[in-house]
């Protein structure tokens, strides 16, 4: 057992780090990466990607033919750690690069190849991906959008919802129905859509944090030509499902709260009982507490790491990741609150940086325990996939879907 | 045994429901979160016009003479529709008076606040420090009130404050008009649709209500009265959020089927039914003990306190989780609780320091 | 709001606490009502009983018509707040009284009452309750137990288990399959069963706290005639519904766990890093805690009395009783058993009589997480009567018995 | 980075697995339980002819010299059977030797335990008193020990113990050979599947183990290490309670269908898998630092503790739950886990002082 890397990893993250150091400004501060897609400065995100690209970091694990640097995962996951060291605007690229760009490399003819990847790892182009709709929530195959063969082209009918970073995206992959007269999971099918295409409207969806990272997607006769079908007719469904394991590579990522280190950094600068608050043992067993379940989520990143390095693929662990770091960090920033007493309900504005921390924290929790899979579906994942539980009964197996009744 | 609203206070709440609900349906809440008013006159005049403001004040003050219970009836109507009015530190203050006021203090306020026609408030924290009798910052000396508080819940809208402050002789509770001598700031805060705001005395005129010295103690007791209206109101706000949850998930449905049919949704509400019910009961036990003056009421009040952070606590934030990615969008009315909750888990101070004066209520009382 | 007795139940409670004076000894110490059925003293327990019955306590809300005392539900429950302090064997009644006598007595013929009421009241004769089945648990529907026609009697053949106080019983209300070709719930009826007839046999369960309060039920070809059949063949369920019902009229009753107070003052006689662990932040926060949830319950009964009192059916109390206080016990005795250190592993008999009760909790809470209604039984009740929530999909719903699959 | 056992750690880890799967199936540990043996020769066999004991021990010693990691994996299968074995008692022995024997000791003693021949435990507990440097009572002077020490482990069928004690330069361990003017009591205890005894010091031969007055912090060192190869032992059991509870929700059928179609069950299963996850990977980080002398060891140490005293306990209670009534049966082997898990729990001292510790190490670790 080591905690260090391979003398090859090692050189790898030591030529990695040096070209940050060289190309970027390192992070301060313990704020996190909660500002999401919605604020960013485009031309900048654009800037970082293009120079990530000329050095060959763009698109690690992709072959050279497609424009990638023909890495290993384990590369790729140390560019990422190295890279989260630093002060570098990555928020817009995340879902296209990591989710969408991958399944048009996997299922998109060559002419989809020749076209878009290269643009894509550049940072030229952005993409969105359009799943969820307002009637589905986590029983994604239930969507309704419709698309309707007309000579070569598809005529796209719908509306998705919680498409991220859809007000700047060039293209989308988009899951339709072409089939309602059979079981909701047959008769999907997946496309790529150019987002600037007449019929296409994307409106803003104001968080109750209060940006607007997401966005509703209307589609009005949108037209796509056949030959932007990804996969066949009806396969959408298993298409998406390999969309959605591109999640399962990118493991151990946290997600910047306000954590159990710096709720004893606060502590000691707040009082209980006209002592350091740090030195309350409710406040200390608290914080024990939440750093074991940090502590081991950073743990099983090793393990998912190591898993990675020798070619495996990695277990569950983002599903439990999310599951045990999101409430959590509602957890912790409901108790921090308590410690600045009856200012606990000021803004951090008012205060510190520390404070608009926590209050960020506070705001994004309840986004964090929903988006990616809820509390309840992650917990259904681990238990149907990990330890083979049946799946809910579902009344809906098997009926077409214009015959379920809502 | 009656452990129980009476009919009459039953009906009194049922009033107060209509009234608000017409008076303050959520929007009135949304409206004063996004800056459209400060508090909703058109609520606060319906509870004024009531005679609520006046329940629980003598007849010789202007007031109903009810009593304590007709004030947390309809503070937990008030829960129930986030009504954006300055019920609760309008109450405290008349508390105060109650308690600690001279006869002359007494005349003077008690009738115009039974009226409606002033707005009160008090005020105890200095910011983020924490808050002893040993360290306080403002300071009464010849009749005259020194420094900052904040924040206040209402004080940029409060016409009178009873205000924590030191003094030669140990601490005080004092009375300000703050009409004069003091300068406000409103406060970026988390839950705009109640404000809060900075108080700066500098050097405004203001007299002891009480005796110096005895301030700390009297602090105390208001702050116990102000626990129990609070827990009726975050009661009533946790019922609505429940009420709120269970209704989206009898709607909403996820393949094929309500998602209010699977047990991880019915045994999250199921528990939130559980942290209300134990709630409610804490603050009818505080309302009976702030009623009769029980020697209780301490007691009753640090656990009316604690059970009701807990319950609107989980209860907002699982509304939340339970509407899905609609809860968490600004349009939704989710936000309103999971934002009051947070405000009125922090008004009164630490909730350690009230589950540590729970332990110390009942040592005393094994010990009597 | 008033917490004191109306003049009429004052002079009720007087009147019994001078006969409980006189007649019986006030309970000492801490421990709780765990001891359940399984070692009483029968001869103890029906000597009290009988003076009970002598003193018009023994069935308080019966009429007395039947034997009782025509008396209020608000009285039966002040007798029983007036009993628990005192040191009286009364477990071995509680099932037979509190849910299968009152059954008889509503769906009994004249006969019946005549025959049973009265003994059953002065303690003469022991019920016990037949309903639970090996392959059922919370689905007592699913029972397997069959009742066949012969004449004028039937005869039964099946497997009842988790049958408290089956060893010393005399009667039983047994619940069977009369018609196994419709639905689960509809071939059930309920019976009158001798225990002692031939072909009924008994065996106790030993539990894993080690006493036997249990047992297991094996019937085979016990004739019952048809007379001793309680309500119309068929409606079994309805009936042992309002069987099951009775259970709510009991409000408020705890359970004699190890509770915040007593961890309290436990904690007064050790030490944390050399100071009475009673002033220990840690100890103090949770004695908190787990006394609003004691205190909560117990301001809950008082409700249920007020609503009784009202002539008014109480609400949920019980299930919500149960369902917090079970776990909590579970958790205080877990943590409770630190506060010794090392010897938390120890039986209580090597220190003292505390930890005996802490070990009794530990040991007990384990089945009261159980028995009657799980945790996860007792929110779905709450979540459906008064949420409102929909039952679990039921995949055996109108299916034939004899076509289930399992 | 290579955060996992090794290929070959893998493959003796199967071979143990298999050795105890046929030597110790859970009808071991309920004949233990039920005053059957003291524990299960055929297993603790088993375990020594697999030269397991030795494998943490030098060449020089006796042993194989392969290191800690070793004994680390036997202990999750040991954990995963319930074994009734003297394994971690006298690991813990063999380690108090090789970090503070002298080289006589360590030639008397460490063969003997690598081959199998002794059974060794530590004794520091002094009954429900809490253990501190400052407040022992058993007395180690002028070579001889005096007064009691219980629980200990094992007590009744260990041939040699390291003991804590206070001498005049301070807190000392000392080397106890226990067929020498011992008295030992067989405790009654809540998992009698593990024996604990009372051993009471009359004036027994000893000698120090190390040097007086340095006592305490060895005596903390070498629990970092007992911390590790305990937590092993709870995750395979952790893991084992899963397990079953998962088979039974599988076969286990209500309303017609498994009762692990449940949510109710299902996040109840997935919520225990996680937690054995977290559990494990604190246990192998533990075991990095405890292989490797690092200094993390105390916090990897302390955490270890914490979350697997979590996990398991969570584990064993939530697979009664899942059983049902017949999970609260005696012949269930729901028990054989809880109260294993009760033991285990209690093993090193109270849960509260290993979290206190994890902050402190953090504390001190963020000042470096």
């Amino acid at each position: 057992m080591d905690f260090s890397d391979t003398p090859e990893e090692a050189e790898f993250r030591a030529s990695v780090r040096k070209w940050l150091e060289a190309n970027a400004q390192r992070a301060r501060g313990t704020s996190g990466r909660f500002t999401g897609t919605g604020t960013d400065d485009i031309g900048a995100a654009k800037a970082w990607q293009a120079s990530k690209y000329e050095a060959g970091y763009a698109a690690i694990t992709v072959p050279e033919v497609y424009g990638g640097r023909g890495g290993t995962p384990i590369q790729a996951l140390i560019y990422r750690q190295e890279e989260s060291a630093f002060a570098v605007p990555t928020g817009v690229y995340e879902i296209g690069l990591g989710m969408c760009v991958p399944t048009v490399m996997m299922q998109g003819s060559d002419a989809h190849r020749d076209r878009f990847l290269v643009p894509a790892y550049r940072g030229d182009e952005i993409w969105c991906q359009l799943f969820s709709e307002p009637a589905g929530g986590s029983d994604i195959a239930a969507l309704r959008t419709r698309a309707v063969r007309d000579g070569d082209d598809w005529v796209i009918n719908g509306q998705k919802v919680w498409t991220s970073g859809a007000h700047f995206a060039d293209f989308g992959i988009l899951l339709a129905r072409t089939d309602p007269t059979v079981a909701k999971h047959k008769g999907l099918t997946m496309f790529i859509v150019d987002m600037k295409a007449p019929g296409v409207d994307v409106r803003p969806i104001e968080q109750m944090s209060g940006g607007a990272e997401f966005n509703e997607v209307f589609f009005a006769d949108v037209r796509i030509p056949d030959s932007d079908r990804l996969g066949a007719e009806g396969d959408g469904w298993n298409v998406a499902l390999g969309t959605l394991m591109m999640e399962r590579m990118s493991a151990g990522q946290g997600f910047g709260f306000f954590g159990a280190t710096e709720v004893l950094e606060l502590a000691r600068k707040t009082e209980i009982g006209g002592r350091p608050a740090s030195s309350d043992a409710r406040v200390r067993e608290r914080v024990a507490d939440w750093w074991i379940n940090e502590q081991g989520l950073k743990l099983l990143s090793y393990r998912a790491q190591t898993a990675l390095s020798k070619g495996e693929l990695p277990g569950p662990e983002q599903s439990v990741n999310k599951a045990i770091e999101a409430p959590q960090a509602q957890e912790i920033a409901y108790f921090a609150r308590q410690l600045r007493g009856q200012a606990g309900s000021m803004d951090g504005e008012e205060i510190d940086e520390d404070w608009v921390h926590v209050d960020r924290s506070w705001l994004w929790a309840p986004g964090m325990r929903l988006g990616g899979g809820t509390d309840e579906v992650l917990r259904n994942i681990i238990a149907e996939r990990v330890l083979g539980l049946p799946g809910d009964v579902r009344v809906d197996k098997g009926v077409p879907f214009n015959q379920l009744t809502s | 045994m009656n452990f129980d609203f009476s009919d009459e206070q039953k009906m009194l709440r049922e009033q107060v429901s209509r009234a608000l609900t017409e008076a303050a349906p959520l929007t009135e809440a949304r409206t004063a979160l996004t800056g459209g008013f400060e508090y909703s006159e058109r609520a606060w005049n319906a509870i004024a016009e009531a005679g609520i403001l006046g329940a629980g004040i003598p007849e010789e003050y202007g007031g109903l003479g009810l009593g304590r219970l007709e004030w947390c009836v309809t503070s937990e109507e008030i829960g129930r529709t986030l009504a954006p009015v300055p019920y609760l530190s309008t109450i405290v203050l008349a508390e105060a008076l109650l308690a600690f006021g001279s006869a002359a203090q007494k005349n003077m306020w008690l009738p115009r606040i039974a009226g409606g026609q002033i707005i009160g408030t008090w005020a105890d924290a200095e910011g983020p420090r924490e808050l002893r009798a040993d360290n306080l910052q403002v300071e009464f000396k010849s009749g005259r009130l020194t420094g900052k508080k904040l924040p206040v819940l209402d004080g940029n809208i409060a016409g009178l404050a009873v205000v924590l402050a030191r003094t030669d002789d140990g601490p005080a509770l004092v009375l300000v008009d703050l009409e004069k001598g003091v300068s406000r700031r409103a406060l970026k805060t988390l839950d705009k649709s109640r404000p809060q705001a900075e108080l700066h005395f500098d050097g405004a005129p203001a007299e002891l209500l009480g005796k110096a010295g005895e301030g700390w103690t009297a602090y105390t007791q208001l702050m116990n009265r102000a626990s129990v209206l609070l827990a009726f109101e975050q009661v009533g706000a946790a019922d609505r959020a429940l009420e709120m949850a269970r209704d989206y998930a009898l709607e909403r449905h996820a393949f094929g089927r309500p998602i209010g049919s699977y047990q991880g949704i019915k045994h999250k509400l199921a528990n939130i039914y559980m942290a209300n019910e134990i709630a409610r009961v804490h603050a009818l036990w505080g309302a009976w003990a702030t009623s009769t003056d029980a020697s209780d009421l301490p007691l009753a009040a640090a656990s009316a306190r604690v059970s009701a952070n807990r319950a609107f606590t989980l209860a907002a934030q699982e509304n939340i989780q339970t509407h899905g990615g609609i809860g968490f969008t600004w349009e939704s009315d989710c936000q309103l609780f999971y934002r009051r909750a947070r405000l009125y888990a922090g008004l009164l101070g630490p909730e350690l320091d009230w589950k540590e004066r729970i332990v110390t209520s009942i040592e005393l009382s094994n010990a009597a």
